[in-house]
């Protein structure tokens, strides 16, 4: 217990020490230290996340506590930490891929002046301490805290280059749509502690909490938890920032945006399983939010020419499956695809990466082409990660995908007919970038031509390892019926309360994959055939131009939202404010003005018009008090005390 | 001991007024600040007896000093606030420098004095002390318009004031022997309208102070008016008078009342809060923009004393204390920007982390604690606060927490104007950066980074005011 | 009818007429001995009353000294009738109006009140108007305000002095 | 009894002076000698020590109260005559006359704290009244001055006309002068045999209303105050306008409650459009001197309050309120004394050049304004709280608070001259001796302002 | 002869004094009116002795009651006497500086 606590603390405190330290030195350390350090940190708390496992491994899930975070009258909060199954998982996903990331990223930002190369690290070590917050947390408020931490994070790296207005508006984006989601959030908290007293997973979690919950109840906080899912994990509405942020330096883009922040959602929703799988509503809704965006985004990323926004879309898209997976109960299955989408999703950002740094920041594939042979290993990478993606077996997407659709099939056969055309569209667009990039002949400038280059060692070798990840990290979760074990759900048994049993026969099954390899092959070998010698122009159709500009749902948010919110605002400011209330408060000062130089009149001087105002004003005495004027009378009784 | 946090500021400001020397006059303010300083924290971490005196035998009013939590927790934020001032103004030229700190030193006095007593005539007494120092202030040292503003911000408050005078009157003339003490006023036998007439009284007062909408509208233009070291003392310690008032006053007073008004007040500080950051989101003036900010945190405070939650005021307990440490983080850093840029318009400046790193490094540390990111002082008490609401009507917390977007709009709006962009000349004309305001800033920030890790101190000393009020 | 009431009668109108006429005529000389007819029906009044010694000190007083004094200072500034602008009719009728409803109110009180009817004011008899038993009370019991009055006469007299002298 | 002897010779003595003494400066001082000795003489009667010793016949009746107030009034004249020695003597080579008119003034202003006899308070208010009419006009090159002495004594006269009517109707209801509390029997409506009796007491209320300047009997005050010499406006606006109202008040204690609640409405009516005019038509002045005047006006709606009822509230108050407002408006006609101009902008950037002037200026505005920590705060506070005690409703007070509240707009108008205004205040040169001397009463009112309770000590043991 | 007719009669000759105040305009004839607003308070005061003394004298036979109306209005002619030396001197003095008198004519001071 103490050893645990101490590693714990371990793996938390080194990203947060990097940060502290590359922020502060910023100045005074050379970039290779700087780059050494961070790296060194994260894979520190790698090796320490790796005892971690295999501790929880032997003795099961264990519970740390620090200290009291909130301690009043009413409410409680520890500042507790829980490894389990799940979260150890998490952790060698993150800290794993995180360190793979730094060190590529020490050879992508070489061009940076070391205090913002260091600026860099700073933030991604920060991004790493959040993420394992979020991941380690025991209880939602320290979710939270992570939560918000990587959003912060993700701010900070979008806008990284912070002279360029549009990354800042991009990262603004990014932040605000979060903060949305985690307006849902924090309502779900509340709505717990209002009912429950308590946030606490092991008590939260728990039958008796679950009884003392109406449906209402469990329903409103499920659907809220799932709001802020929604922004994180960029699902339908708020899932546009995304392909903005793609304004962040390219290791970031694989590192927050494809293999773990993203993924923040499912974590989220896997952890409170229990509750969503108590409401029919939420699951549903879940599972359709899920699959439109699924399809929606793969619709936009067929047509689009830059090739970080096809691997943005294509992220989007995935999570929607994920969310699909979800939805139907699959939760095994969504963190299995998780996890494989983290390495083939970050494998292919990073080999995107290299291809940008060969061609000098040129992101346009329709100016590339014919790299193959220029860029081998990257080529080779990327096609793994492409095949990866596209669910061809054995490699991993293939294993992951499909145990959604399984899942998908026996909750509602629409889901797994449109699961597969989703998959089949992302057949398509992978293998329309690989082709338009790698294949053909290269379409660039000539001394865009001179200087390309195969990247250095140190952004190949995470490639290279990624790549194997992907190829074999299917072997986490092969099926009973192929004769594996399926280690990965018996793993999360104890966090998931029904775990996807296979109930298909195993003939159905066959056929289920079948059917999706034969869909999936096809479309790749058409995208292959059709773009490999020429890529598309500007389209053509009123369909193509739709999905080119990305359903316009951009423009739409601008008109329906912004727009009309700043109109709003600007009337407030300049109208109510400054003309109704403020207009009130000075309207007294000049009534007073007003009336002085009114009154002031009946002085007017004259000695005989003063006796007789005296006069009139003796009458006036009397008929008050005589005559006892009633509305004087009214005012006083009614003012009697 | 207690008697000691009025002597020390009212002494040093009468001496300062004979300290011609600029070079003399600002070191001496600092010390007797620090010294104060000092003594706050002495008195919060110990137990502190009452201070007793006769003081209007005729009007059977006494001079009577209490600190319990929250006298304490606010006398802390006054007496962090006025050393971190007078350091991080230390650079700026005020013409007769000596007698600017001494009436910001008069001001301390006034607001220790209303924190500190006992009794509703010296509450009174102090209140306009802190009051009168300020007027003053503003309408010498202050902006082009000042007189007008500054004169109208005088009335404003001034008339609200005399309406809890007339309250304390009310009060006052209905207790046994006449007395003022806080004990008589509770036992003070009054019929239930009675008591919502005095309820009224005394709100309005705290109300306009706070101030809460729609009676706020004094407080931009003040703000904007006034120099920024006045502007610092008004924002973060003078408008928690308000809703120290309401807490020390108004809820143990009329609890019945009081309950029979939260859901108006309630829902008109949740109005006033998504009306200031709507206006926010539109300003171009930084220190009109960090105002309407402070609008909207200080409705959401007001708000959650209302819920009558202990969650609620709790959390607005621990806020008054945040709430003043991050806004004088955010006033100091327009004040920096406005002595070296000459200017208060965002639109001109940009760049910022380009020409100073650290100082914008310290603005979105501020702004992060401005929009309660978690691990920040503010998340503990908007967190509780927003539970208290919750608590209270699920709908209006819901409706309040669209604040929570809107603040990140305004203030990350403020953070790419100010910090990012391509460096603007005003910026790029600015000094070397001001060290010793600096200083400052990287103190208040580690405030405000461990009481937002680890808030259980404000929470132990806060304990005992929370259960009384609870006990009512 | 007997004397008394006809004395009183033709007393009253001639007052009220003399009053009356104060206020019309134009020239101020005029006013000032229908001023003086006035006093001497009050006068006339006191002495039905049977108040000799104030009937003589109205008349030599008043009708003496006083009215001596405004004839002497109006000849001074020798003030003609047309030297004296009139005020335009409607503020002169204003005047009456207000005056007139401040009679008519009073005298409706008086009317209104119950503890003066029947009360009779005696006529002729009784010596308190007399200037022994006034003599006496004057210098006995009302000797403090008779010593003040004095005062009066000298800030009235310093203050002539500082006004009067160039 | 000593204080009406003493003061009549010294008044004797001050005649003769003018003739015997041609130094100014001695006159001055023999002035302060004697009022010196007026104030031993009067706490010596206070003490039970008398000059003569005889019974006046119930004329008159000597309370702790009325003796205090004698004090107050002779300590105040004492300070006024020592601060404006020199502006007296400008006018006049012959100032001897003047503290003569003061010392009839402060007679008749100590029959008045003790009369027990209308008549008695008739003879008071004229002593009282014919000096001031002198004093108003005597300025007599100067037209402002002769006019407001002619308005003046007009309706002054016109005044006292109305005034012995009532009293004649007192007289024919109750068939005695004395003040016999009270004359009315406690009643609601108005008992028909007690109409005369209210009338006359309803004239006598409008009298005195005009001698306290209190709408809508106040108009002479404006133009009077205005054409009015300065130092004499501010004797007049103080200890004259005190004395009036403690007659009025021991006129109207024994009665009021007597009246029946028309009684408080007929009074609330004159308390609001006295605080109304007052306050809403200094507001617009442009001549310091006349804001003042119609500041005074507004000051006697709030000393009108402890008509009100009687309390203990109540005549502390008035008391506290008499010493504070007299001094601060002293002390603000005798910095205005100074100024070439009354004007506004005369005062303006007065703060940069002679920065203690403007502040005890500072101090003597804010204490009419019933600032905090100034004396004119306990002042207001008194005179509320006696309001609520006699029982007035509280919408009563929360217009007065209202009005205060107004007050401040005029007030520190002349603040924000002398401070935040830049400019050249037109100011003739101020001795320093002066400059203290107004920076006692400063101080006075300061102390005042915290511990208000010094003054009543004396009043009660 | 009943105290009514007096108060009458007083009160019509007091308001024609008043009337008078309101509507002339030359100082002096205003300040006659307002001497004959007084002489209709003597004579009241007058009157209402004798009432009152004819009433005490029903009591006992030497009664002094009364008598204190009486010394009243001679002390109201003393102060009047006072008052219009004072009152004329003031006339006279503005008469030298304004070769008027008319009342009307003094609105220096004003507003």
């Amino acid at each position: 217990m103490a050893l645990m606590k101490i590693l714990v603390a371990f793996i938390i405190l080194w990203p947060l020490a990097g940060f502290l330290l590359n922020g502060l030195g910023r100045n005074y350390w050379s970039k290779k230290v700087i780059a050494y350090k961070a790296t060194g940190y994260i894979v520190a708390s790698f090796i320490a996340s790796i005892f971690a496992f295999l501790y929880v491994q032997d003795h099961g899930a264990v519970t740390v506590h620090y200290f009291d975070f909130i301690h009043t009258a009413s409410l409680t909060i520890p500042f507790d930490f829980k490894v389990d199954a799940l979260s150890s998982l998490f952790l060698l996903v993150i800290t794993g891929v995180g360190s793979l990331i730094h060190l590529y990223s020490k050879a992508y930002m070489q061009e940076e002046s070391s205090p913002h190369y260091a600026r860099y690290f700073a933030y991604l070590n920060l991004f790493i301490f959040s993420m394992l917050l979020l991941v380690l947390g025991d209880n939602y408020i320290i979710m939270f805290m992570g939560w918000e931490g990587v959003g912060l994070c993700s701010y900070l790296l979008i806008g990284y280059w912070f002279s360029n207005g549009s990354y800042n508006y991009a990262a603004k984006k990014a932040f605000i749509m979060n903060r949305i989601g985690d307006l849902g959030f924090l309502l779900a908290i509340f709505w717990l502690i209002a009912k429950l007293g308590t946030v606490s997973y092991n008590e939260v979690l728990t039958a008796e909490s679950l009884a003392k919950l109406s449906n209402a109840d469990i329903t409103g906080i499920t659907l809220l938890l799932f709001v802020g899912a929604m922004g994180k994990s960029a699902q339908i509405p708020l899932f546009t920032w995304l392909p903005d942020a793609m304004a962040g330096p390219t290791p970031v883009s694989a590192l927050i945006h494809a293999a773990t922040m993203v993924t923040a959602g499912i974590y989220m929703i896997t952890r409170s399983n229990i509750l969503f799988s108590h409401s029919e509503i939420t699951q549903n809704i879940v599972a359709i939010i899920g699959i439109s965006t699924a399809l929606l985004a793969a619709t936009i990323a067929i047509k689009q020419n830059d090739i970080k926004k096809v691997l943005a879309y294509s992220t989007v898209s995935q999570l929607g499956y994920m969310f699909l997976g979800l939805g139907v109960g699959a939760y095994s299955g969504a963190v299995f695809h998780v996890i494989t989408h983290a390495f083939f999703k970050a494998l292919l950002f990073l080999g995107a990466g290299s291809v940008i740094h060969a061609l000098h920041h040129e992101q346009d594939i329709r100016k590339m082409g014919g790299l193959k042979s220029k860029l081998p290993i990257t080529h080779i990478t990327f096609l793994i990660g492409c095949i990866a993606i596209a669910g061809v077996p054995p490699f991993s997407g293939f294993f992951s995908k499909d145990e959604i659709l399984a899942a998908a099939f026996e909750k509602n056969k629409i889901y797994w007919v449109l699961g597969l055309v989703g998959a089949a569209m992302t057949a398509f667009y992978m293998f329309r970038l690989y082709a338009t990039t790698f294949l053909g002949k290269f379409r660039g400038s000539n001394e865009q031509e001179a200087h390309l280059h195969e990247s250095p060692l140190a952004m190949t070798l995470p490639l290279i390892i990624l790549a194997i990840l992907s190829a074999v990290g299917g072997a986490i979760g092969i099926p009973e019926i192929m004769g594996g074990h399926h280690w990965l759900a018996s793993q999360l048994s104890t966090i998931v309360s029904t775990p996807h049993e296979a109930s298909l026969t195993v003939s159905t099954e066959w056929i289920l994959m079948g059917v999706s390899v034969a869909i999936v092959a096809t479309s790749l070998l058409i995208a292959l055939s059709k773009y490999s010698k020429q890529t598309d122009e500007e389209p053509s159709s009123a369909i193509g131009k739709f999905f080119y500009h990305k359903w316009y749902i951009d423009e739409l948010y601008q008109k329906a939202i912004i727009e009309p919110l700043n109109e709003f605002s600007l009337f407030l400011k300049e109208f109510i404010e400054k003309k109704v209330i403020d207009g009130a408060v000075n309207g007294t000062g000049k009534l007073v003005q007003f009336s002085a130089r009114k009154v002031r009149l009946i002085q007017n001087g004259q000695a005989g018009y003063y006796i007789l105002f005296m006069v009139v004003g003796i009458i006036t005495l009397f008929l008050i008090w005589f005559n006892d004027i009633y509305i004087l009378r009214f005012i006083h009784t009614l003012t009697q005390k | 001991m207690l008697i000691l946090f009025l002597l020390i500021p009212i002494l040093t400001a009468i001496v300062l007024l004979f300290i011609k020397k600029n070079t003399l006059a600002s070191p001496t303010a600092i010390t007797a600040s620090l010294a104060t300083l000092a003594l706050a924290v002495f008195a919060s971490f110990n137990k502190v007896e009452a201070f007793d005196m006769a003081w209007l035998p005729s009007l059977n009013s006494r001079f009577t000093l209490e600190a319990d939590g929250l006298a304490k927790i606010l006398i802390l934020l006054t007496s962090i606030s006025l050393p971190a001032i007078f350091i991080a103004t230390a650079k700026n030229q005020y013409k007769q420098k000596n007698i600017f700190l001494s009436l910001l030193l008069f001001t301390q006095a006034g607001l220790m004095g209303v924190f500190l007593a006992g009794d509703a005539l010296l509450f009174y007494f102090f209140w306009e002390l802190a009051l009168i120092p300020v007027y003053f202030l503003c309408s010498i040292w202050g902006g082009e318009k000042r007189i007008v503003i500054t004169f109208k911000f005088f009335i404003y408050t001034f008339l609200g004031s005399l309406f809890m005078l007339i309250g304390i009157l009310f009060l006052n003339a209905h207790t046994a022997e006449h007395s003022f003490s806080m004990q008589a006023f509770i036992h003070a036998n009054l019929t239930d309208g009675q008591k919502i007439t005095a309820f009224a009284l005394f709100f309005i007062a705290f109300a306009i102070k706070m101030p809460i909408f729609p009676l706020h509208t004094w407080q931009p233009d003040t703000y904007e008016q006034s120099p920024t070291a006045v502007t610092m003392v008004m924002s973060a310690v003078m408008v928690k008078m308000g809703l120290y008032g309401i807490l020390r006053w108004l809820l143990p007073l009329f609890p019945a009342a009081f309950a029979a008004h939260t859901h108006v007040v309630v829902f008109l500080s949740v109005v006033g809060i998504l009306y200031a950051s709507f206006i926010a989101i539109r300003q171009d003036d930084i220190k009109r923009l960090i105002a309407y900010s402070s609008i909207a945190h200080i409705g959401l405070m007001n708000a959650a004393i209302f819920t009558t939650t202990g969650i609620g005021i709790q959390g607005a307990l621990i806020q008054l204390f945040s709430h003043g440490i991050n806004v004088l983080g955010l006033w100091i850093i327009a004040d920096i920007l406005e002595q070296q840029t000459g200017t208060r318009s965002m639109q001109q400046m940009g760049g910022l982390a380009k020409k100073q790193p650290t100082l914008a490094i310290l603005l979105v540390g501020f702004a992060l604690a401005n929009i309660a990111m978690p691990l920040t002082n503010a998340f503990v008490g908007e967190f509780l606060m927003f539970n208290g609401l919750f608590i209270l009507n699920p709908w209006i917390a819901a409706f309040a927490g669209i604040s929570v977007v809107l603040a990140a709009i305004y203030t990350l709006n403020m953070v790419q104007k100010v910090a990012y962009g391509e460096i603007s000349e005003k910026i790029n004309n600015m000094p070397a950066p001001n060290k010793a305001a600096q200083t400052v800033l990287i103190i208040l920030l580690i405030i405000v980074f461990v009481t937002g890790v680890y808030p259980q101190p404000l929470f132990t000393l806060t304990a005992d005011t929370l259960q009384q009020l609870l006990a009512k | 009818m007997n004397t008394l009431e006809i004395l009183f009668n033709t007393l009253s109108a001639f007052a009220i007429i003399s009053a009356i006429m104060v206020l019309i005529s134009k020239n101020p000389i005029h006013s000032v001995l229908w001023l003086i007819l006035v006093f001497f029906a009050i006068s006339g009044h006191y002495i039905l009353l049977n108040a000799q010694f104030l009937a003589i000190v109205n008349i030599i007083v008043y009708a003496g000294a006083i009215m001596v004094l405004f004839l002497f200072v109006i000849m001074l500034m020798n003030v003609k009738k047309d030297k004296e602008p009139q005020k335009q009719l409607l503020v002169k009728l204003i005047g009456v109006i207000a005056g007139g409803s401040f009679l008519t109110l009073l005298l409706a009180l008086v009317k209104q009140n119950t503890s003066f009817q029947g009360r009779d004011v005696l006529l002729k008899e009784g010596s308190i108007g007399l200037i022994h038993p006034l003599g006496q009370a004057l210098f006995t019991d009302y000797v403090v305000p008779f010593e003040l009055s004095s005062v009066l006469f000298l800030s009235a007299m310093v203050g002539a002095v500082i006004i009067g002298k160039k | 009894m000593n204080a009406i002897i003493v003061s009549t010779l010294l008044g004797v003595i001050m005649m003769f002076c003018s003739w015997g003494i041609k130094n100014q400066k001695t006159q001055q001082t023999i002035a302060l000698v004697g009022l010196f000795v007026l104030i031993l003489s009067n706490l010596a009667q206070l003490n039970g020590w008398f000059v003569i010793h005889f019974d006046t016949k119930g004329m008159l009746a000597f309370t702790r109260f009325g003796l205090f107030v004698n004090t107050l009034f002779f300590a105040i004249t004492f300070i006024y005559i020592w601060l404006n020695g020199e502006e007296i003597a400008k006018f006049d080579n012959q100032a001897a006359d003047f503290y003569a008119l003061f010392f009839f003034i402060l007679c008749g202003a100590s029959i008045l704290t003790s009369f027990d006899n209308l008549l008695m308070l008739f003879i008071g208010i004229e002593i009282l009244s014919i000096p001031l009419y002198i004093l108003t006009g005597a300025d007599k090159k100067n037209l402002f001055s002769n006019e407001a002495a002619l308005k003046y004594f007009l309706m002054g006269s016109f005044s006292t006309g109305i005034l012995l009517l009532g009293i004649t109707f007192m007289y024919g209801a109750t068939g005695s002068f004395h003040l016999v509390t009270p004359m009315l029997k406690p009643s609601t409506g108005l008992p028909s045999e007690q109409i005369i009796l209210s009338a006359g007491l309803l004239l006598v209320f409008a009298a005195m209303n005009f001698k306290v300047s209190a709408a809508p009997f106040h108009f002479w005050t404006p133009d009077v105050y205005d054409g009015a010499p300065t130092v004499f406006t501010s004797f007049m606006a103080t200890i004259v306008k005190a004395a009036g109202f403690i007659a009025f008040i021991t006129i109207f204690n024994s009665q009021a409650k007597a009246l029946g609640h028309t009684w408080e409405l007929v009074l609330s009516f004159v308390i609001v459009s006295t605080l109304l005019v007052g306050n809403i038509v200094a507001v617009f002045q442009r001549s310091v001197k006349r804001m003042l005047a119609y500041s005074s006006i507004a000051q006697a709606g709030f000393m009108l309050f402890a008509l009100y009822g009687k309390s203990s509230f109540a005549s502390e108050g008035i008391i506290l309120y008499v010493i504070v407002y007299s001094l601060a408006t002293i002390g603000v006609f005798g910095v205005l004394i100074k100024m070439k101009e009354n004007s506004f902008e005369a005062f303006n950037g007065l703060a940069k050049t002679r920065p203690l002037l403007a502040f005890v200026t500072t101090i003597f505005l804010f204490s009419l304004a019933g600032i905090p920590l100034t004396g004119g705060f306990f002042a207001k506070y008194y005179m509320l709280n006696a309001l609520y005690a006699a029982g007035a409703g509280l919408w009563l007070i929360i217009i007065a608070i209202l009005f205060a509240a107004v007050s401040v707009f005029y007030y520190f108008k002349l603040v924000q001259a002398m401070y935040f205004v830049s400019g050249e205040p037109t100011i003739n040169e101020v001795p320093k001796k002066y400059t203290y001397a107004l920076l006692l009463i400063a101080i006075l009112l300061l102390i005042l302002g915290v511990f208000p309770s010094i003054v009543f000590n004396y009043l009660y043991f | 002869m009943p105290i009514e007719y007096y108060i009458f009669l007083c009160l019509t000759l007091f308001s024609i004094g008043v009337i008078g105040v309101l509507t002339r305009r030359n100082a002096i004839i205003v300040f006659m009116c307002i001497e004959l607003m007084l002489n209709a308070v003597n004579l009241l005061l007058v009157a209402f002795s004798k009432m009152n003394y004819g009433a005490a004298l029903a009591m006992s036979p030497n009664t002094s009651a009364g008598i204190d109306a009486q010394l009243f209005v001679f002390f109201i002619m003393v102060v009047a006497a006072a008052e219009v030396s004072i009152g004329l001197a003031i006339i006279v003095m503005i008469y030298r500086n304004t070769h008027s008198i008319d009342i009307n004519f003094l609105n220096r001071l004003k507003n």
